[in-house]
């Protein structure tokens, strides 16, 4: 990914996970590998942290992302499971509560259906419904998004679902350079940590820390500052943006691009701060627009003082109200590209 | 196999425990219909002995799983009355501080990893802590109870499948009361019992007569040692039989009074009381003193919970999230 | 429920079920029956329409609903269903793509959960996935909502999550007056329809229509027309939301009530217009307000030109982003009650 | 019982169905490799005994549900291979119009309810349709295909229940091919075999050679006579095997060169070929006929289906919803 400017509120926490790590050079990866590396970083330092999903043990996961884990760690912390998503990540909250940090894979978060009970009614809710008398550290890592032609079953994007959910926390890492620290920071989070990354960027790469810095869940980082408008932007979607922000620019269009990288808890104020100063806001998700995140963006704004600061009306930019299709040319039209992000920024700067 | 009823000081603490759950059933039960407690209620009465049998064969550091239908589970594995009774009364001094009511009372310390207001929820929960008790090295076992009705979801099957290939340390405990709220097991399964679901996993079933807190806690501790040997699952059916409705929306529609009152007939305490006795291990009078001293108990503790202060609402968004 | 005003777009239809029943008097009875007895009037219409659940058969309903249809329609229409919410869906969605009309009946909206892999990847899909080639006429009704002490995981507000899947219809009923003509035009729908009952709402009362006239999904209520604040609002905020309304006009506050009544489709142009006219709009629902669907509406007005009649930002009132807690005191501070209702109306007044 | 093999038509058919399923598949292979087919893909190379031996036991008019593995039900159960392929391609002409894709091909005209994305997620929708037939007073059976890992998710345990209690018209045909992915059968149970698993619903369960095509038949054609008896539904599991990875993004890490090899050396159809010759129902010659007729009936379909127009963007908003 391109960063002009990154700019995080929070403060990146540098802890030295092995000695000598923190300091080195980053090394460019892949996403993938960032997030293997992170979770071998994890179990490195901490017994308590193991991985349970389908098909992560020989075979590597349905992503490549476990990879050789397996063969570091054994099969008893590389724990492939059968097609039971309900019970594994039921099994998940019971190992957490008796003072593991399990990491959940789902191989498509279209599949956290299946296990919706032990997500929602279960791990979200146990530490607050006990009155705090015990936690539920765990990780649910899932593959969401479009783009591999897999069709309407296996290219939700339900980010939207978790981020409602009092209880969880849920992330979504943008880019490879991220992807490690945020990992890093929900292992270590005592709370259910829904954490979705998106499968067309497992094979992008960005520089990775070789140190374990984590990456505070509820920082937004702003990965661009422009005059003219700011862009909202969530998962894949910010690198779309950013390249869009390229062309605008050439353009003579100025705008900025920002990333809340975690949903719940959104840290709102750099979003209201860039709307205020640049007046117009343009939200843009791949999922669904109707009742999405991007929705939730935009009563912030409009509940704050930025609203008055609004040169133009808020616009979102979204997946079609559609299940996801197969064909690729149909698949393609129904999330945004960057053509439309360009489009869409366009017609704003020039309605207003 | 040493049984609850062959000395004098287990049997005393088995029928303690039998006692202890009835009264404070039977308060709640009072409490409600007075309109002094809240929300909505499943009781156990008339299934003290697989409760008291499941957990008498448990180590104080083993764990248990519970359900909906939880007090019995709950004493019977060493909660405190008056932390419960607070509960119920909404009181900040309840085990979850008024959050969670009596489908959620939890008490990590003496190993009750909860109950569960989701039919079937804590099936999975206890495979994993088997799995981590494993992970850790440590021998502990888990009991999970859950009911007849249970056993029809999709996370019995997917728990114990994972409890089987990967022998955790679990005793599955079916309390099959014959009904999962008004539908019989007669129409929820085309099998004669539960234990015979254990087959498609590869694990032990028994099944056993549960209102007799003997048999049940046999089965359950042949199933521990089992588990505890890395040996894996069993699956211990318990048949057995609520006095009460399912809840306090039950108009008893679906069974008949013939049927209850001969359930009534097979009372768990009644039965265990005169075993004793008769066998010479506790005198008539023992008893009477055991089930005075449980009045009491259940007394005191509800009075006190009563006297505690309220559940505050002031601190609710911060009680969301754990901190560190 | 007080109307003092109602107005729908989209004009309802008369269909006649049964000879004689159009035209006749309304007759006052309980949200409850008026289901019952659109369940019983659809299924004496047409041999095709069933019910399955928990419950439902014998012992009337957890929450009495199905009542006596059991004793009417006997075992085979009222089909009583083992405790296997994911089964029963599926069976209902195999039944629709078969030709029949199914109701299932989910006792408490919470257990969706278990449920969500048929109701989102199945149900709410195939006729797209399949290209139009097959349909499925399905309603599944659960009570959502607090208010009855049965904590955490059984008083969820989940509506956000149904609105957010394409496919799927939404309705929340808000009154015993219209869940009828609501229920019936779900019934008829050829698509999935959610249809969430508030709990609280099965024992209020209201005039309810005795023909078997449908309520258009896709029809917005004026539920009273105001001079100074819109409010909208879904389910069992609605009566709330007119009590506080009759208690503002004493207070020379003078507040619209728009009802959406179906989540999805979302019929948005009477709230628009209502809210360019007042100038202010407070959104409330029961839920959670993160990702809620206050979010969406607020959203819809803010990308229209309604929002350049803003007086005041929008103001959400919603569920504390907390679970349901059991003890009473907590229960009623975790969702909006008259008085903050009045106290959010008030200070949007005082402020602008 | 009247076999597959046993005269020169239903041989004839039988031979065609599944030289056109092997012929379909590689010829998607093909396309895949060669880059010309997108998204992912699961094929039944190896497995097309099951296939078709389950399909020619049911009528036009029963219905079944398929898998991601589905290709080879859809062929058997009658699917035009043009429309197949067009859908494969992208092509406004096919089944889906493009928008359901391999995982999604459903005919319900031959009574093909779908294939499915979602491992299980068949199964309970074959159930409600045998309901649906049942309440329709007609006595059509539906046969759910699923694999051997589909038994661990919760939905097969649901919906045989369901079928079961209910005795719905319903064929349970589990095609083990001994992995789930790359988890294996002896890992993913600590049971023998999958027809095990029934007897914790009550229904028979049998395994059969699920390279044997005859064999097959007679296990489901028994089963679907029971269904469309009235007298409940069967699991019938057939072992087999799929020569292919899992889908395009298996490196065949977890099976060895040498199972592969033997279990190539058990292909269903060379065998069904060699026993029909043997007995002097066909002739070399019209094995020989056969499957050069499937070699040319693939490639028509696809070179017809790619001279479809391709699926149009314009209309995805109005799709979503059914009108009237
Ligand atoms: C997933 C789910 N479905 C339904 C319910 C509603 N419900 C609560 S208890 C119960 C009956 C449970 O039966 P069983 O498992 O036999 O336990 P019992 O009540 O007999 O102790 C039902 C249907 C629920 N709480 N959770
Ligand atoms: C609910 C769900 N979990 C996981 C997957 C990913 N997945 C697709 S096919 C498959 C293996 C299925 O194994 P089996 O049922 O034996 O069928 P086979 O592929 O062997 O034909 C898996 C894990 C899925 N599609 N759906
Ligand atoms: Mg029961
Ligand atoms: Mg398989």
């Amino acid at each position: 990914m391109t960063t002009n400017t990154t700019q995080t509120t929070g403060s990146a926490t540098r802890t030295a996970a092995e000695p000598g790590a923190t300091g080195s050079e980053p090394r460019v990866m892949t996403y993938s590998e960032a997030i293997r590396e992170a979770i071998g970083e994890a179990m490195t330092a901490d017994d308590r942290v193991f991985m349970l999903g389908e098909d992560i043990g020989v075979y590597g996961g349905a992503f490549g992302v476990s990879g050789d884990l397996y063969h570091r760690f054994g099969p008893e912390r590389i724990r492939d499971t059968p097609i039971s998503e309900l019970g594994i990540v039921g099994a998940a909250v019971g190992a957490a509560l008796a003072g593991m940090r399990p990491i959940v894979e789902i191989q498509f978060s279209d599949f956290t259906c299946q296990a919706m009970d032990q997500i929602v009614n279960q791990a979200a809710k146990i530490h607050f419904m006990l009155g705090g008398a015990a936690q539920v550290p765990l990780v649910l890592r899932a593959p969401l998004g479009s783009g591999t032609g897999a069709a309407a079953q296996h290219s939700q994007s339900l980010e939207a679902w978790f981020a409602h959910v009092p209880g969880l926390k849920v992330v979504m890492p943008s880019c490879a350079e991220e992807v490690k620290g945020l990992l890093l920071a929900a292992i270590d989070d005592p709370n259910p940590v829904v954490f979705l990354e998106h499968k067309l960027l497992y094979r992008t790469s960005g520089p990775v820390p070789a140190g374990s810095e984590r990456i505070p869940l509820g920082s937004t980082a702003v990965r661009r500052t422009g005059r003219d408008l700011t862009i909202v932007a969530t998962g894949i979607m910010v690198s779309r943006c950013l390249e869009a922000a390229e062309t605008l620019a050439h353009e003579g269009i100025d705008v900025s691009v920002v990333d809340p990288r975690t949903l719940t808890p959104l840290d709102a104020r750099p979003i209201l701060d860039d709307v205020s100063r640049t007046g117009r806001a343009l939200l843009v998700q791949e999922a669904p627009g109707h009742v999405g995140y991007m929705a939730e963006i935009a009563s912030r704004i409009v509940e704050s003082p930025a609203i008055f600061r609004l040169l133009a009306p808020i616009r979102r930019l979204s997946g079609l109200d559609a299940p996801i299709p197969y064909a690729p040319q149909l698949e393609t039209a129904s999330v945004p590209q960057v053509d439309s992000i360009l489009e869409a920024a366009r017609t704003m700067l020039k309605e207003s | 196999m040493v049984r609850l009823g062959d000395d004098p000081a287990t049997a005393r603490r088995t029928l303690e425990a039998m006692w202890r759950i009835r009264r404070f059933e039977e308060a709640v039960d009072d409490l409600f219909a007075r309109g002094l407690m809240h929300g909505t209620m499943h009781l156990s009465i008339g299934q003290e002995a697989s409760a008291t049998g499941a957990c008498f064969a448990l180590r104080d550091d083993d764990a248990i799983t519970s359900t909906h239908r939880g007090h019995g589970h709950c004493i019977a594995k060493g909660a405190d009355l008056e932390r419960m009774m607070a509960e119920l009364l909404a009181k900040e001094t309840g085990y979850c501080r008024g959050r969670g009511g009596s489908m959620h009372i939890a008490d990590v310390a003496t190993g009750n990893l909860g109950a569960n207001g989701i039919v079937g929820g804590g099936i999975p929960i206890a495979a994993g802590a088997g799995l981590a008790y494993r992970l850790q090295g440590i021998d502990r076992v888990v009991v999970s109870f859950f009911g007849d009705g249970a056993t029809n979801e999709g996370a019995f099957h997917e728990a114990v499948n994972l409890a089987a290939i990967w022998k955790l340390p679990v005793v599955f405990v079916c309390e099959n009361n014959k009904y999962g709220m008004s539908f019989s097991t007669e129409k929820s399964m085309a099998v004669e019992t539960i234990a015979e679901r254990s087959g498609g996993y590869g694990l032990p079933g028994v099944t056993v007569d549960g209102n007799d807190v003997e048999a049940v806690n046999e089965a359950v501790t042949t199933a521990v040692d089992r588990a505890r040997a890395g040996d894996g699952p069993t699956l211990v059916e318990a048949l057995t039989y609520r006095w009460k409705g399912h809840s306090k929306s039950d108009k008893n529609l679906y069974r008949t009074r013939e049927e209850i009152s001969e359930w009534r007939d097979k009372d768990p305490i009644g039965r265990f009381e005169a075993l004793v006795v008769e066998r010479g291990v506790l005198t008539a009078t023992d008893v009477e003193e055991i089930r005075a001293a449980a009045t009491n108990d259940v007394r005191d503790a509800a009075r006190r919970a009563n006297a505690a202060p309220d559940a505050n609402p002031d601190d609710l968004l911060d009680a969301v999230f754990a901190t560190a």
